[in-house]
C-alpha cells in the first residue's frame, strides 16, 4: 500500500510491505521496522519506528488527521498518491478564498474592533475574546476587506463559531 | 485552643483538593462547596460532604459570600478554609466568618486589610526599615502630579494600583511620552478590576528577580521563615515556575532575607501562614514589594524542601496551637521545583484553552509530586482560571531537580486540551535556566514560539503515525465485516479531503 | 571508569518503568524488553527503545537468558539493568553478561554466587562474627540426621531450602511427630524448585519481626548502611507492607545493626547496592538470615528517608565511580512507609486475580509516591507476579505517615481486579500497627476476611446507588424516544431476573 | 416509583419523590436528599446523600448490579416491590410453587408469546409489553407449564398485573 502525506513543511509518500511478521515502511529510500498497536485506553497508539518506541494519539480533526507525539498535535493529511497530481494543479490556480475568523475557544466577545467594510491587515486584531478570566486578541490570518460581521460584542460564542468574513484583496 | 472537628473549603481545583487531603490526615470532616458545572469536579469527589452554592460564575457562587457563609452555619462548619484566590485575601470575608462563629483559616481581618492595601504595606514596612524599591510615598492623585513623581523617581517605571495583585493592575512605563497613555489606563483597569482608582509609582528594576519568604506565625508570637523561594519565570506578570532555595542566594543574603521578612511580620502582628515577596536586583539587593496573607500557589516547593505540610500548619495555627516545631530552626534538604500545568496555548500568545480532558498518565516515581485538579474525561469550565495541576520535583541538588522535572514533564500525558508541558520542558533544557541566570524578563527576552516547533523526529513519528492509522482504516474497510452484520463504513477519507489542508495554529 | 550510554531492562512491570525513570535522568538511553503479551505495557510505552523477546511464560521471554543476551549484543547496550526476580540474583546470566562484553548493573557472579546460597552466606556471617539463628551447622543429609539435630536445636524450627528464596523452600516444624512429613516435603519442593534438595534447619523465633539493612558499597571499598527497613508484615512468608526506620529500632540498637550488616558485606567484598535481612526476636536480639544481592522491592522506603535514588547509586557503582556521597553519613528523616498493592483478593486467602484495569485515579499530594506498573485498560497477563503499584508515603513521623497512607489508600481509585487496597486500609487502622507492636505472625494473628466486610454506611450507599441507577435506566426507557426511531429496548431487568440472588465472592 | 432492593444479610424497599429540583429517598422511614451523577469517566456516579460525597462504581453483574464503593464490590438487587410479596409466597410454599410473571410497568401487552399448557423454560420470553413506544421481553424467571393467561394481547395493563400463572414441572 502507497500513500501520500503532507505536513506542514513537508509531504512525502509512504509505501508499506509486510516481510512475514515484520511490517517495513519505505519512505524516502529508507526502509524501516514498523510495528504500531492500539493501546486499550483511548484513540492512542505504541508505535516502535527500528525499536524507538513512541506514543501518538491520532484523532480525526477537521481535514486533517491529528496527531499527538510528546505533547505536540500535528495535523497530517493522508492522501491517494494520485491526488498529489490533482492539488498541484490546483495550486497553480492560485488563491481566493474568503476567510473566516473564528473563536477558538467558547467565550464571550468582549470587543469587535472592525466593522463591515473595513480593510484587515494581515496579523492585525478584529476582536477580543474573553475565556477563563483572560482576555484575547482575535488576529486575521491573512487580512483582506470585512465582508460581514456574524456576532455582536457582549454575545457568547461556541468554539470554532465564525466571527466574521473577509474578503481578500486582489493585487 | 480549639480543636476542629469539620471545615469548609470555599474554594475548587486542585488547592481545594490539597486541602482536602490534609484534613482527612487529621481526621478532620471535609466539606467541599460546589458551583453547578463544578458538580463533579475533583473536589467534590474527593471530599467527605459537598454542598452546591449556586451557578457557574464566581460572582454568584465562590465569590457569594452570604451563600458561602450560610452554607457553613447550615453544615455546622468550625472553620473555613480559603485556599487561595477567591475570599482568601478578603478583609470583609474574614470579618463575616468571625460574626457568624467561624474560624477563618488567614490572618484577621485587620491584618488582611493593612496588607492587601500595596501602599499600606509600603508603610509598614518603611517603619520596619526593610528597603523597598523608591517611589511614590503614597497614591498620585493627577497626571501632574505622576509625572513630577515620575521625574524624581526616573524611568523606566512601574504604574501599580494600590489594591492591585494577581499580576492585574501594573503596567511598564519606558519613557515620559508613555506616560500619559498608561496612565489612564491603569486607572482605568483598577477602577473596575478593584473599585479603587488609587495608583502609585515605583521604579523599575532591570532585570529583576522574584524571591520570596515562606513565614508561618503562631498566637504566642513566634515568627518562622521556611525558606525563599524564586518566582521569577513569569509571563504576563504571572507565575509559571518556582523552586526553592533561589539559586541567586547565598546563606549571607538568606539571613539578611529572612530578618527582613520577619521584621515585616512581626511588626503586621501576623498570624497563619503567609508570604512577604521582594524583588532582588542583579546586585544582590532586595527590595520588598508585598504581602501575600494567605496560601501560595507555589507552596509545595516549601514542603518538599523542609518535610512541612503547611495546610496542617495553618489549621494549628488556627486552632490557636503553637507551630509544630516550636522554636527550632526547620532545615531545608536539597531542592524543590513546581511547574504550573495550565490550560494555555504557549505558541498562540499563552492564549487559555478549554476542553474535555481526554486522557491523562501523570508522572510518578522517585521525588515527584503532581497535584492535580483535573481527571480524564472532566470539562474544564470556563469560569475559572486554567491551573490544571502542579508538578513538583524534589532532589538532592538543582541539577538533579532540573533532570528529574524534564522526565517527569517527559512521562505527562494530558490530551484533550492545550497546555504548557512543551513550554516547561523548553523552559528547564534553556543554558540560562540551568546556569540559574534568571529574571522575570526571562521568558520575554529567551522564549519564541516557533521554539516549541516539533523537531525533525517528531514531525516524521506523526507522519508515520497518520500513514499507519490510514493503512489500518483502510484494511479494516476492505475486509469483509464480521457477520456481513455492519455494513456502514469507518472509513472517513471524503469527510476529511472536504475542506483544504488545515494548518497549525 | 566507564560511562553508560545505553542500558538494557531485563525486566518489567513496575520495576522495569521504576529504572527507565532514573535512566532518563541521567541521560542515558533506556532500552526496554518485551514479552508478546506485554507488548503494550507501560514499560514498552516509557522505555526510549523496545525490543521483543519472545512469548509470554517467562521461560521463554524474560527467564531466556540466549534471547536476553543477544538482544542486548543487537542493541549495542552497555550493561543490563536486572530490576529484582528473574535474572536479578542469578550468578550464570552475570557471568554471560560479563563474557558477552556487557556489564551487569549488580555484584559479580562469585558474590551472588557465594551469597544465593544460604548455607555458604551462613558460613561467611559466621566468620564475620555476626550471629546467627541457631542451626545445623551444613545440610542435613538425612532424616535421621534431621532428627538429631532437631532435638540439639530444639522445637519449633525451620526446615530450610538452601538455594531457596521468596518465600519458598521453607517450612515451620512445631514437634518431632510432624518432622518426618516436613522433611520429605521440604526436601522434594527444594529439588523441583531450585534443583537442589539441600536442607537445613533452624531454631524457629517465636514471633520475630523480619529487619534489613540497606548497604552500598563502591569499588573503592566503601560500604554504606542507609538505614534500615521493617518487613515484618508478610503473607505466605511474602512482604506486603515495608517501613523505614523499624519502630522497635532505638539508636543503639541501629548502630549494632549497622555494623553488623556492614561486616557482612566487607567480608563478602561487596559491590552494589544490597539488602542484610535478619530476624528480631522480642528482646531486641537480631539474627543475619540472608543477603539479596538486588534492588528490593521496597527499596523506595530507603530513597524517601533519605532523599537518595538508589537505581543511580547503583548505575554510578557499576561504572566505577565511587557513591555519590562519599565517605559521609547520609541523614534520614522522618518515617516513610509502603504498601504493596496486589492484584489478590484478601477475602479469598489472598487469591491472584486477574482481569483489565477498568479505571484508575492514583493518590496525589504531600508526601506520596506511586510507582504504578498499570495504567486505564491494562489487561494483566497471566504469566508474572501480581504487583500492580507500590504506593510510598513519607511524613515527619511514624503517626504522620501512617495517617498519610490512610488518606492516599483511602483516594485509591483502582477498579476491574480485585486487589488489596481495603486490606491495608485495615492494617494501618488496626490498633496494634499504630502501636508498632508487628511481627511477622501479624496477620495470621489479627487478620480475619470478615474485617473487610462492607460496613451499615457502605452498605446502604451500595443500595442507594443500584436503587438511583435503576431508576435512571427505567426513566430512560418510560421516555419517548427521540424520532420515534429506535425501537431496541435499554432495558435489561428480564435478564437480570433471570437467576437467583448472586451471592459475593 | 418504589424499588425493592437486596444485597446480602438485607432488603428494603426504597421510594423515590421529588420534590422541585431536589430528589428525595425514603426508605425506612428516614427521607434523605440524593443527588446521582455520572462521572465522564466510566460506569461511575457521584452521589451526594444528604451532602455526603461517595464515588460509586455500577456494573450489570450477572444477576445483579455490583456496585464497587470504596473498593469494595457489592451485588445488589433491585427489583419491583410485587416481587417481595410473591417471593414470600413461594418462600412459604417450599419449592414446587406456581411463578407468576407480572407487569414491570403500566402499558400494554403488545404479543403473548405461549399459550395454556406450553412447556417454558426458565429465561424464555413469554410476553412482550409496550409502554411510552417502546418494547420489551418478558421472560419466565423458573419456567414451567403455563397454566393459566390472565390477561389478552392489546390489553393495557397496570405495573404489577399478573400476566400468566406457570406450574413447576415436578422432576
Amino acid at each position: 500500500m502507497k500513500l501520500w502525506v503532507m505536513l506542514e513543511g513537508r509531504d512525502a509518500e509512504v509505501e508499506f510491505h509486510t516481510e512475514g511478521e515484520r511490517l517495513v515502511v519505505e519512505i524516502e529510500g529508507r526502509r524501516l521496522d514498523a510495528d504500531f498497536r492500539r493501546l486499550p485506553d483511548g484513540e492512542v497508539y505504541s508505535l516502535l519506528v527500528n525499536g524507538r518506541s513512541h506514543e501518538v494519539r491520532v484523532s480525526p480533526g477537521g481535514a486533517a488527521l491529528d496527531v499527538t507525539v510528546r505533547g505536540a498535535t500535528i495535523p497530517v493529511e493522508v492522501r491517494h498518491p494520485l491526488e498529489k497530481v490533482l492539488q498541484a494543479t490546483r495550486s497553480l490556480a492560485g488563491a481566493g478564498f474568503d476567510e473566516v475568523v473564528a473563536a477558538p475557544m467558547p467565550g464571550m466577545i468582549v470587543a469587535i474592533k472592525v466593522k463591515a467594510g473595513d480593510l484587515v491587515a494581515r496579523g492585525q486584531a478584529v476582536a477580543v475574546i474573553e475565556a477563563m478570566k483572560m482576555q484575547n486578541e482575535l488576529v486575521a490570518r491573512h487580512g483582506g476587506i470585512v465582508s460581514e460581521l456574524l456576532v455582536r460584542e457582549r454575545e457568547a460564542v461556541r468554539s470554532g463559531q465564525a466571527l466574521m468574513r473577509l474578503k481578500p484583496v486582489t493585487a | 485552643m480549639r480543636s476542629f472537628r469539620r471545615v469548609l473549603i470555599a474554594n475548587r481545583g486542585e488547592i481545594a483538593v490539597r486541602v482536602i487531603r490534609t484534613l482527612r490526615e487529621l481526621d478532620i470532616t471535609s466539606i467541599a462547596v460546589f458551583s453547578e458545572p463544578d458538580r463533579t469536579a475533583l473536589h467534590v469527589l474527593m471530599a467527605d460532604e459537598a454542598h452546591a452554592i449556586g451557578p457557574g460564575p464566581s460572582s454568584e457562587s465562590y465569590l457569594h459570600q452570604d451563600r458561602v457563609i450560610e452554607t457553613a452555619v447550615r453544615v455546622k462548619a468550625d472553620a473555613i478554609h480559603p485556599g487561595y484566590g477567591f475570599f482568601a485575601e478578603n478583609a470583609r470575608f474574614a470579618g463575616a466568618c468571625a460574626a457568624a462563629g467561624i474560624v477563618f483559616i488567614g490572618p484577621g481581618p485587620e491584618t488582611s486589610r493593612a496588607l492587601g492595601d500595596k501602599l499600606a504595606a509600603r508603610d509598614l514596612a518603611r517603619a520596619a526599615g526593610v528597603p523597598m524599591v523608591p517611589g511614590s510615598d503614597g497614591p498620585v492623585g493627577s497626571l501632574d502630579d505622576a509625572r513630577a513623581a515620575a521625574r524624581a523617581i526616573g524611568y523606566p517605571l512601574m504604574l501599580k494600583a494600590a489594591a492591585g495583585g494577581g499580576g492585574k493592575g501594573m503596567r511598564l512605563v519606558s519613557s515620559e511620552s508613555d506616560l500619559e497613555a498608561a496612565w489612564s489606563l491603569t486607572r482605568g483597569e483598577a477602577e473596575s478590576a478593584f473599585g479603587d482608582a488609587r495608583v502609585y509609582i515605583e521604579r523599575a528594576i532591570a532585570r529583576p528577580r522574584h524571591v520570596e519568604a515562606q513565614i508561618l506565625a503562631d498566637a504566642s508570637g513566634r515568627v518562622a521563615f521556611l525558606g525563599e523561594r524564586e518566582c521569577s519565570i513569569q509571563r504576563r506578570h504571572q507565575k509559571l515556575f518556582e523552586e526553592t532555595p533561589s539559586p541567586a542566594f547565598d546563606e549571607p543574603l538568606r539571613a539578611r532575607f529572612a530578618e527582613a521578612a520577619c521584621r515585616i511580620a512581626k511588626r503586621a502582628g501576623y498570624l497563619g501562614a503567609g508570604t512577604v515577596e521582594f524583588i532582588l536586583d542583579p546586585s544582590g539587593e532586595f527590595y520588598f514589594l508585598e504581602v501575600n496573607t494567605r496560601l501560595q500557589v507555589e507552596h509545595p516547593v516549601t514542603e518538599m524542601a523542609t518535610g512541612l505540610d503547611l495546610v496542617a500548619e495553618q489549621i494549628r495555627i488556627a486552632e490557636g496551637a503553637p507551630l509544630s516545631f516550636g522554636d527550632a530552626r526547620v532545615p531545608a534538604r536539597g531542592c524543590a521545583m513546581e511547574a504550573r500545568i495550565v490550560a494555555e496555548d504557549p505558541r498562540a500568545g499563552f492564549m487559555p484553552s478549554v476542553g474535555r480532558i481526554e486522557r491523562v498518565r501523570f508522572p510518578q516515581g522517585p521525588g515527584v509530586r503532581n497535584d492535580a485538579g483535573v481527571y480524564r474525561g472532566y470539562e474544564i469550565p470556563v469560569y475559572y482560571d486554567s491551573l490544571l495541576a502542579k508538578l513538583v520535583v524534589w532532589a538532592g541538588d538543582r541539577d538533579g531537580a532540573r533532570r528529574r522535572m524534564l522526565r517527569a514533564l517527559d512521562e505527562y500525558v494530558l490530551e484533550g486540551v492545550h497546555h504548557n508541558v512543551a513550554f516547561h520542558r523548553w523552559l528547564v533544557s534553556h543554558p540560562e535556566f540551568a546556569a540559574g541566570r534568571l529574571s522575570t524578563r526571562f521568558v520575554d527576552e529567551h522564549f519564541r514560539p516557533a521554539a516549541l516547533d516539533p523537531g525533525r523526529e517528531t514531525s516524521e513519528i506523526a507522519l508515520f503515525a497518520a500513514a499507519l492509522h490510514e493503512r489500518e482504516e483502510r484494511l479494516r474497510i476492505t475486509l469483509p465485516p464480521a457477520n456481513g452484520a455492519e455494513s456502514r463504513s469507518t472509513w472517513r477519507w471524503p469527510e476529511r479531503r472536504r475542506s483544504g489542508p488545515r494548518t497549525r495554529r
